[in-house]
């Protein structure tokens, strides 16, 4: 097995609001490996957002802050490091791409001027050498006219073109781990399947880790090696993506794939999860999944389980009684 | 077979861009472009699409909140495009609406009481008492409660606001409730819930949907039929089962491969089509899809497919099955 | 419908409130928060108590003169010193405030008046009504404000009251185009299209959706605007163009003392400072109203 | 480009004609017969005969219009009812008094301004921040001429360290070749009528530039704070970019459109406030000039004063359109 390269300890994250602390992240234990692709899922709200900008040390601060825990980048914490250490670490070596690739590109900027900016920040190449890098970083996302599309601005591309762009941008300093927190939500399908294509290609080719977000269990299906289920700020299921989508150990994770409308097969009905996602610290003790939870027990509503297993974990009481 | 509910025939939309000094029309985009279908009684016809594809824009044709260019829309035979101002009110009442944006479709300074009861008070319908007592019913019948009736909409979650805008669309009792992306802003958990409700209650009332959509799993789910739209035209349409079993267009191909499928089994080929949809003012001569197909012939870029039925009864318009 | 959906729908609600009520409750946290904003109002409500109960609280008359006592100094007696005629500058100020709060308040609610409705009309009907009205706005508004209040001070005659006019004239177009860009916002929302699409008439639209949601905008424009028409009502006062001595107008009466400020500078400093005073109130209250009333201009 | 210049020219018509119509309207708006107004009740009828023929009230409305449109066109402003000088001939040396005064406000106010917003939204919530807003906030509510006189009392009077009237000493005079004293005085190699043209300008410049710097600071501050929450800055911190790069470069261009707005809107409150502060300071600019007018009910005057000034706010605001597309290239110029 390859080496870990990024690992997420207890990481704690709350904001600061008027109302009090709100806990967004609460917790959470993930470890990624060099040149693999992990996938977050979650739906809105679940904390996968925040837990990807506190890696980067991006969160809005005030009123976010990480509380508690570790993020460690090749075994070192970087979850409080200083500004100066996460600017050389950011784009280097962490690279993030966003959701909207409509609005994550600065529109009075050339896409050139962007593209050159991270590569010029972290490693100092001649302006000649600059453009050609440039171009040739274009070319390996599959822009056509790269020559051409440095002197345009944001809003003459496409969305799709735009994430390619946003893409080329991350990779432009070979970073060893990309966050990617929902990349393709803001597409459509048929430019969503050419990126993520091009994500795949480009893990198998520069053998960079990728952290793949998203609350699209089929894009999550169809890349990933390893998958990282949360529900409301903590990780309820971890395991490999075969084992967690034809062995779902956790009611959440069973309901939400249940709740997908199938394309291949009409179903008269479709099994729901009851309710909705609970406010972030509403609920104060037991399992945070009860109230919507169809094989609640007694103690769930008492006690708060942990998440146990060896490479399929799950954080429920179910099968902790079996084991 | 008796007569469709809504025939909608040859209906186009065209913006004109205006441009220079002294604004003259320099290009047309062509939101819609000749688009044809029927839609029967107690039926779900889905129009699925990728963005830009004028499916939106159809939809709003039909409730003439876009003027349409070009095209008749019938309503139980009679052609709305041609009616007076009274008889169009009575179409109104019959059609209704489900929007995208469950926060934006919500006026903010409105009860949803009032939101409701609104719809049953610009048709005339029942007085104050009977009103606010179809509110409470309808509040119940979309799994909301009665004394929810009180409160705004920013007191509610995506899903509820999504269920107030059904209630505020059955208020009137339409046959015919064209649904606009109704589920694509709802988390999947929640999209479970109102696409069962809309099922329960096209059953309950016999009603008829166009549901208009961009995530094909859900179409399938809920059509009976299935229209396929690029660049405002329709490209395939037919029952829901042979579309997605053995679609005939090659785009329908793509689109469908394209579909993240949540089974890690099952890593179906992926065609993916190259580069973006082009743009509705300059749509490529010929088919629109051929500069992307992966199958273009020659044919295809010189001569507009024209739409053909096959064997079993569905239409595809493809060069191909010329 | 499922039992369990509707359980869980209820579950995550707030607590049960009444429509008004809640409205109310909402914008109260939300101004409450503000400390400024609480400043501002306190001020400005300060001013209000002083021109409603300005008989008591001025210890003399608008016009008591005592030439015995011309410009002395701030005093027990004479808290912020005497004028050129004798007259308790307090007593002046505090009656000064009477006609400022009127200025602002009247020029204001003027401007809101034939700016909404002729914003409304525009942005509605939109066309060739818009384009006549966004062009007489566009006229308007090519001229310095101040400028424009002289012009038409200069035909009407110098008074407080005709400055009063010019003020609400020259704001028409400010808040015309408010509640025009409003419209025209409000009208592309999705709320209206779904009135639109269950066949509502023209009429209703505007009255019960588009004017309803134009509100808050048109609230901290107008409580910023009485700021500044209190600025240039006392501006057209110094210039001799608003009111007239010996009214107490706190721009008048710099205009009258200007010439003793080497010698009694306090008849210069505390007008000045009341209007200052009064502006931040108004300024930071509206600022205040629109964190609370519309998150969407907030910073 | 070209075609937009003209197009937004070709606009400006009929905003400048209606400017001519409503200042020709001020004296056909005053109530009863102008030329009694103007010359007051003593005046004999052989006076009042004579002012109507000059002024042309014995014509038709439209007539009159007409007339007066030709006039401004062929550059003729009408003459002075005070000293029947030629408008047109006295109107240079006043504008280019205030066009110096307004200019110099304008830059301590778009320099002071500017960064002070910067800073107070990259350090958002420090005590610059909030003292930078309270000053701002007080520069808003305060009356110019207010601040001009304690201007004048604290640095002329007490203090005796700067002039607190006029553009010269009454002793000195400045040759004039263009009217801008300060580029007069450094043409004829005059480097102490220059610095005591400088000291001349500081009190007005800074009561006038008080309120439009005040603005400035708080437009900016909440432009940038908004531009600062934006996804593309976001980027630009995952790039490791750093912070002052971000603020001054990448946020800066963004934020300024809004920014140049106001300033455009602004340069009105300077021209419109230019004639309190010329008053106080007995500055001989435009704004004295009018203010005279009014005394003397010198309309002719006051009718070519306000045209003058509005006319160089409307083409201000018209360069300020044009510059947008400087700063943004999503504006097409069609």
């Amino acid at each position: 097995m390859s080496e870990t390269i990024l690992e997420v300890k207890g990481l704690k994250t709350s904001f600061f609001t008027d109302d009090g602390e709100v806990p967004a992240v609460d917790g959470i234990n993930f470890s990624v490996n060099e040149g693999e692709i992990l996938g977050i899922v979650g739906e809105s709200g679940c904390g996968k957002s925040v837990t990807s900008l506190s890696i980067m040390g991006l969160l809005p601060s005030p009123p976010g802050k990480i509380v508690g825990g570790q993020i460690l980048y090749k075994g070192e914490d970087i979850s409080h490091a200083k500004e100066s250490r996460m600017r050389k670490l950011r784009g280097n070596d962490i690279a993030m791409i966003f959701q909207e690739p409509m609005t994550s590109l600065n529109p009075v900027f050339t896409i050139g001027e962007q593209l050159t900016e991270a590569i010029r920040l972290h490693n100092h190449l001649p302006k000649k050498e600059l453009e050609s890098r440039a171009e040739e970083l274009l070319k390996m996302v599959g822009l056509p006219r790269a020559r051409e599309l440095l002197k345009e601005y944001p809003h003459e591309l496409s969305g799709g073109m735009r994430q390619r762009v946003m893409i080329a941008i991350a990779m432009s300093c070979d970073p060893k781990v990309l966050i990617a927190d929902e990349p393709t939500t803001a597409l459509d399908v048929t430019i969503q399947a050419q990126i993520l294509d091009l994500m795949a290609k480009l893990n198998r080719e520069t053998h960079t880790a990728i952290i793949l977000i998203t609350h699209d269990l089929g894009v999550v299906a169809q890349v990933c090696k390893r998958v990282v289920v949360m529900y409301a700020g903590k990780v309820v299921e971890e395991g490999d993506v075969r084992d967690i989508f034809n062995h779902p150990s956790h009611p959440y994770t069973e309901g939400l794939i249940r709740s997908i409308p199938d394309l291949y097969s009409k179903k008269e009905k479709l099994y729901t999860i009851k309710g909705s996602v609970p406010k972030p610290g509403s609920i104060k003790q037991g399992c945070l999944f009860a109230p919507r939870c169809d094989y609640v027990m007694d103690k769930c509503w008492t006690n708060a389980p942990e998440l146990v297993g060896d490479s399929h974990k799950s954080r429920c009481f179910l099968h902790q009684e079996q084991a | 077979m008796s007569e469709p509910l809504l025939k909608v025939e040859n209906l186009k939309k065209y913006y004109p861009i205006k441009g220079g000094i002294f604004g003259k029309v320099s290009e047309t985009v062509r939101a819609v472009d000749g688009v044809s279908f029927t839609v029967n009684e107690g039926e779900t016809l889905g129009i699925v699409g990728e963005s830009g594809c004028g499916k939106s824009t159809t939809g709003r044709m039909i409730m003439r909140l876009i003027e349409p260019t070009e095209g008749s829309i019938q309503f139980e035979g009679k052609d709305i495009l041609n009616i007076s101002k009274s008889e169009m009110r009575k179409v109104r009442k019959d059609v209704q609406m489900i929007f995208q944006d469950p926060y934006a479709s919500l006026n903010p300074r409105q009860t949803v009481g009032s939101i409701i009861e609104e719809p049953m008070i610009v048709h005339g319908l029942g007085d104050r008492k009977e009103r606010r007592e179809r509110v409470e019913e309808l509040l119940e019948l979309v799994g909301l409660s009665a004394y929810h009736a009180k409160r705004y909409p920013h007191q509610f979650s995506g899903g509820q606001r999504q269920r107030i805008g059904i209630a505020r669309a059955l208020a009137v009792r339409p046959k015919l409730i064209i649904a606009d992306e109704p589920v694509s802003a709802l988390d999947v958990s929640v999209q479970s819930q109102v696409l069962n409700l809309l099922q329960d209650l096209q059953k309950k009332f016999n009603l008829t949907y166009i549901f208009i959509a961009h995530d094909l799993s859900v179409v399938r789910h809920i059509s009976n039929r299935v229209g396929v739209m690029y660049l405002g035209k329709i490209v395939e349409i037919s029952d829901s089962e042979s579309l997605y079993d053995n679609p005939k267009h090659p785009y329908t191909k793509a689109l469908l491969s394209a579909v993240p499928i949540p089974d890690p089994d099952k890593t179906a080929d992926r065609i993916i089509l190259s580069g973006d949809v082009p743009s509705p003012a300059h749509p490529p001569a010929g088919c629109a899809f051929h500069d992307r197909c992966p199958v273009a012939m020659d044919i295809c870029s010189k001569e507009k497919p024209v739409m053909k039925e096959m064997e079993d009864g569905r239409l595809v318009s493809c060069h191909l099955y010329d | 419908m499922s039992q369990s959906v509707q359980n869980g729908a209820a579950k995550d609600l707030v607590k049960e409130k009444g429509p008004l009520a809640s409205a109310l409750t909402d914008f109260w946290r939300a101004f409450r928060k503000n400390k400024p904003a609480i400043v501002g109002a306190g001020i400005v409500l300060f001013f209000i108590v002083l021109a409603v109960f300005a008989r008591f609280i001025a210890p003399q008359g608008i016009n008591d003169q005592n030439i015995n006592i011309r410009l002395e100094p701030p005093s027990a007696q004479h808290w912020l010193g005497t004028d050129d005629f004798g007259r308790d500058i307090f007593s002046r100020i505090v009656f000064g405030a009477q006609l400022s709060l009127r200025v602002g308040f009247l020029a204001v609610i003027g401007s809101i008046i034939f700016g909404t409705l002729l914003g409304v009309i525009a942005g509605y009907f939109g066309k060739f009504i818009d384009t006549v009205i966004s062009r007489f706005f566009d006229i308007l508004l090519a001229f310095p404000s101040i400028l424009l209040s002289i012009a038409i001070v200069s035909v009407l005659g110098p008074s407080l009251n005709n400055a009063l006019v010019a003020i609400a004239i020259v704001n028409v177009p400010v808040f015309g185009r408010l509640v025009r860009s409003r419209v025209l916002t409000v009208k592309e929302e999705e709320y209206i299209v779904a009135a639109r699409s269950i066949g509502m008439g023209n009429t209703r639209i505007i009255f019960n959706h588009i004017l309803p949601n134009s509100f808050a905008p048109v609230i901290v424009q107008g409580t910023l605007n009485i700021a500044t028409a209190i600025l240039d009502a006392a501006g057209l006062g110094f210039l001799g163009m608003g009111a007239q001595p010996p009214q107490p107008e706190w721009g008048t009466m710099l205009s009258a003392s200007r010439q003793y400020i080497t010698n009694a500078p306090w008849t210069v400093l505390f007008p000045g400072l009341a209007i200052v005073l009064v502006v931040v109130g108004f300024n930071l209250m509206g600022d205040g109203l629109r964190d609370a009333l519309d998150p969407r201009m907030k910073n | 480009m070209l075609s937009y210049s003209v197009k937004r020219l070709l606009m400006l018509v009929p905003v400048l004609l209606g400017m001519t119509i409503i200042v020709f309207a001020i004296i056909h708006a005053i109530p009863g017969n102008p030329a009694l107004t103007i010359l007051g009740t003593k005046a004999t009828p052989e006076a009042i005969h004579n002012l109507n023929q000059s002024l042309g009230l014995d014509q038709p409305l439209y007539v009159q219009y007409f007339t007066y449109l030709k006039n401004i066109l062929s550059g003729h402003l009408g003459t002075s009812i005070q000293d029947n000088t030629s408008i047109a001939s006295e109107i240079w040396p006043h504008l280019a008094a205030t066009i110096e005064l307004s200019f110099v406000a304008m830059v301590i106010a778009v320099v002071v301004g500017i960064n002070a917003g910067i800073i107070s939204a990259w350090k958002q919530n420090s005590v610059f921040d909030y003292a930078a807003m309270i000053i701002a906030l007080i520069g808003v509510s305060m009356p110019i001429f207010w601040l001009g006189l304690l201007e004048q009392w604290a640095f002329s009077v007490k203090l005796n360290w700067l002039p607190s009237i006029g553009r010269t000493d009454i002793i000195t005079t400045v040759q004039p070749i263009t009217n801008l004293y300060l580029i007069d005085t450094l043409l004829e190699g005059q480097f102490a009528q220059f610095w005591m043209v400088v000291r001349h300008l500081i009190l007005p410049a800074i009561a006038l530039a008080t309120i439009p710097t005040a603005i400035i600071a708080r437009m900016t501050r909440s432009s940038m704070l908004e531009v600062l929450k934006s996804d593309y800055i976001r980027t630009a911190k995952a790039k490791g970019e750093h912070m002052f790069w971000i603020v001054y470069k990448y946020a800066l261009k963004n934020a300024f459109i809004p920014i140049l707005t106001v300033i455009g809107l602004q340069t009105g409150l300077l021209l419109g406030g230019a004639i309190l502060t010329e008053t106080i300071f007995g500055w001989p600019g435009i704004g004295l000039y009018v203010y005279n007018a009014i005394q003397y009910r010198d309309y002719p005057v006051i009718q070519s004063g306000i045209l003058v000034i509005s006319f160089i706010f409307v083409m201000v605001n018209f360069i300020t359109d044009l510059l947008y597309g400087l700063f943004d290239p999503r504006i097409k110029y069609r």
